[in-house]
């Protein structure tokens, strides 16, 4: 397949499929979880209130409890600069925000490309460093899944191609920009079916703690 | 009156013709120009030029608008250009034919006769292939028939314009009238394309001439010469810098269109189109597109009609399938799964625990 | 002289391939030509399902000879459709690059096509260059006229000569009888037919400024795509093609323009027809013409605005023009009954272009093929009518249209050539009176650019830079369904595309161009089109010199150099006209 | 033609420092001295260069124009300009419409077109033989 037709796949049927996949499959998630039989709690909740500590649960789990702070604290920083510059290289650079109106009408100025493969290389370095990591401590190797190092794969093989089409690595940048935005695709594709779904998961499980907690009267 | 052997070389037609060997210094000049030759490489032409035979060229079209022609005409001048073609290369066009001054069939015939297996031959159109070629005929015959004859006594076919070279306007969707470009034809044959649409009358020239000199250049993937096409428009853009600083136009006429900014947003094919236009410019160097305010088209690429439009951002989906509908179903599927899911996991949650020990507080979770 | 047929095939490029076959009586007259169209590339159907701001880009590539017309009818039709207002800039714009394309042709025309029908290149061999000099200072004031200058294009033409090798010039027919200016006459238009060709490609600029690039300029659905980038407060001056570099080049192309219709082409044409009076009372064709009018001098809404009016003149009446509504489905119909199409409606009706249909039927011989039954479909032009009647399109068409309608300017320089020629006002229905219809509409149109220039530049000092409207290019804003039809004025006549915009997509385009009004096929009444009818009763008067045919075709402007190739029914090659 | 009134101001771009032009000049000024020396011409091709305005407006000026100037009227028209170094020409060649389709500096005693080549003057030769013929007969 040359550069030129992997690029009209990638942008044409293949995003189709992945958009497809991707609400099906968010979709299919949350209402299987919502859907969920919930337990009735008959004790008399401490508070009433419980989505307050349920909100604050979502944030103040953003950061190590200071019981683990020293042990883990580095890595969440570097699990932080991974997820900003992620972040900042999908949502700052004008030909991804160009997407985003495309699909959902919204748009906001972007980023000077140097910003953005300043952000995309740390993220890139952070994603190899947690992958290091990962490989490395005996407990986290034990722990890691197939969905773990796939996921990995999925996150690391858009940004690491969009860095080359931005830098013009390779000998044809169609062929390149073909894969990143492919790879792309399959992010968006893969993203409801494993523990990538934990950008959207995480709001619900926090809270949920977060409530059930709250409503016990634990300090949180 | 022109007595034409085989093997004459550009020096012996000019001494034919009753011109000097200064005559002969000046076309070398020239050619040397047209190429923008190194002095080495310069030195080199004048040799081959007084040593090899000049080749014949024979120039065909099809499913064409004359574009490429035109294109052609307009670095034509009673000089070098036209010495070029009509004097020394050119055996048959059915355009500029008059000029060779010979009855046009006879020429075309006899031309490829003489130089059969030696000349090159140089096609713009694409060629349709449905209805047994009808819906392209010159003189009665189709299309495809006669570029297979003419092909097979051709030592190279220069594709000249997109439609040549990859299809263009007649290969786009739906293919009303089954055309392909000249490769799908001519297999057995070096190819060379020299795509755009039309292609900057310098660049056609300077690969013929190229040609006739040396020879088939470098080419790339695609069978362009890396010379013109070894760039893409993005590579080259004057306003690059734009684009590197996030400095976009967002219509055609607002602020950052007025102070050049760079086009991608408004649907800029440069990043992804292989040719000449930001050095050579067009038409003696005036402006090239984007210089003009308009996105590139990317029209030296294969398919370029059928990328999703010529406004729509590269980054954007071409989103051929109607979004609404498909992607409505995709979420009433999901309702479904996840209705279905939720409704199995509360029967194998009764099936745990049987509804006998209702109030369980310990009740697990399922697993997700 | 024996009954025969001959075919002519390819004629010329005009959207393709042409082929000509006509019925000779005995005498060598014509009775009945046919004219076929014999490539297709089904752009219609191609433009289909398509975004409608697309849509110039693939019509312009019907033609890459008269190569902006297609864009500008194709971006004006989706505006007509979407009630989308262009700023004033960009109209005047337009105009510009429109009055290039029609100036740029039609000299190129004249010179490199038309002119070597009644020129004698050979003759000029003869010529002193001092008396040449004498005549071309007798009727224009146009510099390079010295007897050096004419000694020294005499000098390359007998090179030329002497090598054998006649270059551009080979293969016409000198020494015909049919040529009769002076030695010295032929000599000056040889100098200028040279000097044409490098004027070409001079002002093929004004296109690349605006659209970045000829053939094939670029152009934008709500306006024109360059911004302006002059004005006091633009700090990125310079930073577009129009910037006060790109007007000046401008501006010097227009002079260009203006300087060598004044000085070479009026008088060329005005002395060459002095020599050829003859011509005016032959190759009529029709007697009904068309116009749909062109260059807003206020908006394209304003029809009556129009530097040149639209309007229908019917059987040669002059004191009566019809008016033209291209949306009315009476007026402008299209027929097939003998086209390779088929419509749902049947073969014999006719169908407005709203509704028009493209379904390629192919009936004819399966190639290669001799001879088109000419009583069968024998061409991939449609029939296009205006109230049922087959109508010249064209300069003259144009010309005649102002004329009729008391146009100051149309009256003023169709008087100050008739008067030159000492001919009444019916001379202009002939061959020559189409070429010299073109000569003066040039200058009408070159003059003219000079005002759009200056009315350009005084809204930019005024600090009106604008040059496209915004509100309507996001295909949302558009009504669920919209109908629209653009026009201009090609430089070979009325031009016009009709599209259906359904839900932001293309659901019909149809597009009938000049070369099918005047090339097209019989219609179901078996009425002929203009080229079929201009030929009717030609005769050859050296049978293998076909110098009369050619004089006919090209006064309709078969836009390039062509190459006219004459087979008799059994293959065997007859006649062979090359035209440079 | 006439320029429409500047009440517009223009910006033009600052103009690149014409480094090509300094670097011309050091290839010329080694080459003569070559030739001085061993007599090997050289040839340099503008054409080919990317020059400035600047650097041709510099190199005009520094090569200014010499004694000798010739003209050759052929299939091109070319000019041959002796600089005001001897030994250092400047070579152009123009279509007959004027514009530019080459230009070299030569460094030599005379460009190898001025001269006439062997094969010329004999078929020279042989026409004024005939002329000659003719005209006594």
């Amino acid at each position: 397949m040359s550069g030129a037709s992997l690029l009209t796949f990638a942008r044409g049927p293949a995003f189709e499929v992945a958009l497809a996949m991707l609400i099906f499959g968010m979709v299919w998630r949350l209402v299987g979880i919502l859907a969920l039989r919930r337990s009735r709690d008959y004790s008399e909740g401490r508070k009433t209130a419980g989505w307050v500590s349920g909100l604050r649960v979502i944030f103040s789990r953003s950061w190590p409890q200071a019981e683990f702070r020293e042990r883990v604290l580095h890595w969440d920083i570097v699990s932080y600069l991974f997820h900003l510059g992620y972040a900042v290289a999908i949502l700052g650079y004008l030909p991804h925000i160009l997407l985003i109106r495309n699909l959902t009408g919204l748009r906001w100025p972007g980023l000077p490309g140097g910003a953005i493969a300043f952000a995309a290389g740390i993220a890139a370095a952070s994603l190899l460093a947690l992958l290091g990591h990962r490989l490395t401590s005996p407990v986290l190797r034990k722990l890691s899944n197939f969905d773990d190092y796939f996921s990995w794969f999925i996150a690391f093989v858009p940004l690491i191609t969009g860095l080359m089409a931005y830098y013009n690595i390779g000998d044809s940048y169609q062929m390149v920009l073909g894969l990143h935005i492919l790879s792309g695709d399959i992010l968006f594709a893969w993203l409801p079916f494993g523990k990538l779904m934990h950008v959207i998961l995480f709001a619900f499980s926090r809270g949920k703690t977060g409530a059930v907690y709250g409503r016990r009267g634990a300090a949180i | 009156m022109k007595e034409e052997t085989g093997d004459e070389t550009v020096l012996d037609v000019l001494e034919r013709r009753g011109l000097t060997r200064r005559a002969f210094l000046q076309v070398c000049a020239a050619v040397t120009s047209a190429l923008a030759l190194s002095p080495a490489e310069a030195a080199r032409i004048t040799q081959v030029l007084a040593s090899k035979p000049r080749p014949t060229v024979i120039y065909l079209s099809y499913q064409e608008c004359t574009g490429c022609l035109e294109s052609l005409t307009r670095s034509f001048s009673p000089g070098i250009a036209s010495l070029i073609f009509n004097d020394i290369s050119l055996a048959f066009n059915d355009t500029l034919q008059a000029a060779a001054g010979e009855a046009a069939e006879e020429a075309k015939d006899s031309a490829m006769k003489k130089a059969w297996g030696k000349y090159v031959l140089i096609v713009d159109g694409a060629v349709p292939l449905a209805e047994n070629g009808a819906y392209c005929t010159v003189a009665g015959r189709s299309a495809v028939s006669d570029l297979r004859h003419a092909a097979s006594g051709a030592a190279a076919v220069v594709a000249v314009g997109t439609c040549a070279s990859f299809g263009g306007l007649p290969y786009a969707a739906p293919n009303p009238t089954g055309a392909v470009p000249v490769s799908e034809i001519v297999r057995d044959r070096p190819i060379i394309n020299v795509s755009g649409c039309p292609p900057i009358a310098e660049v056609i020239t300077g690969v013929i001439i190229y040609y006739t000199t040396f020879g088939l250049p470098a080419l790339d993937r695609l069978h362009r010469p890396m010379s013109f096409y070894g760039n893409s428009i993005h590579d080259r853009c004057y306003r690059r810098p734009f684009y590197d600083r996030g400095m976009f136009a967002k219509t055609f006429d607002d602020e950052g269109a007025r102070q050049g900014w760079c086009l991608y947003e408004l649907g800029c094919k440069g990043p992804v189109t292989h040719n000449a236009c930001p050095t050579m410019k067009w038409n003696g160097g005036t402006s090239y597109p984007i210089e003009s305010g308009h996105p590139c088209l990317g029209c030296s690429e294969p398919d370029f009609w059928d990328k999703g439009g010529f406004y729509r951002p590269l980054s954007v989906p071409t989103g051929h399938w109607s979004r609404a509908g498909v992607m409505g179903a995709a979420a009433a599927a999901g309702v479904v799964a996840g209705l279905g899911a939720a409704v199995a996991a509360r029967v194998r949650q009764d099936r745990t625990h049987k509804p006998d020990a209702g109030g369980d507080t310990n009740q697990k979770t399922p697993k997700s | 002289m024996a009954k025969r047929t001959v075919v002519v095939d390819p004629v010329t490029r005009i959207e393709g391939h042409l082929r000509i076959q006509a019925d000779m009586d005995n005498s060598g007259a014509i009775t009945q030509a046919t004219s076929s169209g014999t490539m297709v590339r089904g752009i219609e159907i191609i433009l289909q399902g398509r975004d409608p701001r697309d849509a110039w880009a693939f019509t312009q590539r019907i033609c890459g000879v008269c190569t902006l017309v297609h864009g500008i009818a194709s971006v004006r039709a989706v505006e007509d459709a979407l009630h989308y207002p262009i700023p004033r800039n960009a109209e005047i714009i337009r105009n510009l690059m429109i009055g290039a394309q029609f100036v740029h042709d039609h000299v190129m025309h004249f010179y490199h096509l038309h002119a070597l029908d009644w020129v004698d290149v050979v003759s000029a061999l003869k010529a002193d260059p001092a008396k040449t000099s004498a005549l071309a200072q007798s009727i224009s004031s146009y510099p390079r006229s010295s007897p050096g200058y004419f000694a020294g294009v005499k000098e390359k033409l007998a090179r030329f000569v002497q090598s054998g090798q006649l270059g551009i010039f080979a293969n016409g027919y000198w020494g015909n009888p049919a040529y009769r200016l002076p030695a010295e006459a032929n000599l000056m238009a040889v100098a200028h037919y040279l000097d044409a060709l490098a004027w070409q490609r001079e002002v093929a600029k004004l296109h690349a400024i605006f659209g970045g690039k000829n053939p094939h300029p670029n152009f934008v659905v709500g306006g024109a795509p360059t911004a302006i980038s002059v004005g006091p407060d633009q700090k990125g001056a310079g930073a577009t093609a129009v910037n006060m570099t790109g007007l000046e080049i401008v501006h010097g192309v227009i002079g260009e323009m203006r300087r060598f219709v004044d000085q070479v082409y009026v008088p060329d044409t005005l002395a060459i027809a002095g020599f050829y009076k003859d011509w005016f009372r032959t190759g009529e064709g029709i007697g009904n013409f068309l116009s749909y009018g062109e260059f807003p001098l206020k908006s394209i809404a304003d029809t009556g605005s129009f530097m040149m009016p639209r309007g229908a003149i019917v059987g040669r009446d002059l004191s009566h023009v019809e008016e033209v509504d291209l949306r009315d489905p009476h007026q402008v119909e299209e027929f097939v009954a003998h086209s390779w199409y088929s419509y749902s409606t049947g073969k014999d009706s006719g169908l407005h272009p709203f509704v028009g249909q493209t379904n390629l039927d192919y009936t004819g011989p399966k190639p290669p093929f001799e001879i088109l039954d000419k009583t069968a479909s024998y061409s991939w032009m449609k029939a296009p009518r205006w109230r049922g009647k087959a109508m010249e399109v064209g300069p003259l068409a144009r010309m005649l249209v102002a004329y009729a309608q008391g146009d100051k300017q149309a009256r003023e320089l169709i008087g100050m050539a008739l008067k030159h020629l000492d001919l009444p006002p019916q001379a202009l229905f002939s061959t020559m009176g189409r070429t010299a219809a073109r000569t003066l509409e040039s200058k009408w149109i070159a003059d003219s650019m000079e005002g759009w220039y200056q009315e350009l530049m005084g809204n930019i000092r005024k600090g009106d830079v604008r040059t496209f409207n915004e509100a309507l290019w996001d295909p949302g804003t558009w009504p669920a369904r919209a109908e629209g039809v653009g026009f201009t004025e090609a430089p070979r006549g009325a031009l016009a595309h009709w599209v259906v915009i359904n839900d932001g997509l293309i659901e019909n385009y149809q597009a009938v161009v000049p070369s099918t009004w005047n090339g097209g096929p019989r219609d179901a009444a078996g009425q002929e089109g203009p080229y079929e009818a201009s030929l009717r009763g030609l005769k050859l008067a050296v049978a293998d010199q076909p110098l009369e045919i050619l004089r006919t075709i090209h006064s309709f402007d078969p836009c390039i150099a062509c190459a006219v190739h004459m087979v008799d029914p059994n293959g065997e090659e007859m006649l062979q006209v090359k035209v440079v | 033609m006439s320029r429409p009134d500047r009440v517009i101001p223009i910006h033009p771009a600052p103009a690149p420092p014409s480094v090509v032009a300094d670097a011309l000049m050091r290839e010329i000024a080694a080459a003569l001295s070559r030739y001085a020396q061993d007599g090997q011409p050289h040839v340099i091709d503008l054409s080919a260069m990317p020059l400035s305005e600047d650097d041709t407006q510099r190199l005009d000026e520094q090569l200014g124009t010499g004694e000798v100037a010739i003209e050759i009227r052929s299939l091109l028209y070319t000019r041959v300009e002796e600089t005001r170094y001897a030994g250092v020409w400047r070579v152009r060649h123009e279509d007959p419409d004027g514009s530019m389709r080459g230009e070299q500096i030569e460094i030599t005693d005379i460009p190898e077109i001025v001269r006439a080549s062997a094969a010329d003057i004999g078929r020279s030769v042989q026409r004024l033989c005939a002329d000659r013929a003719e005209e006594d007969a």
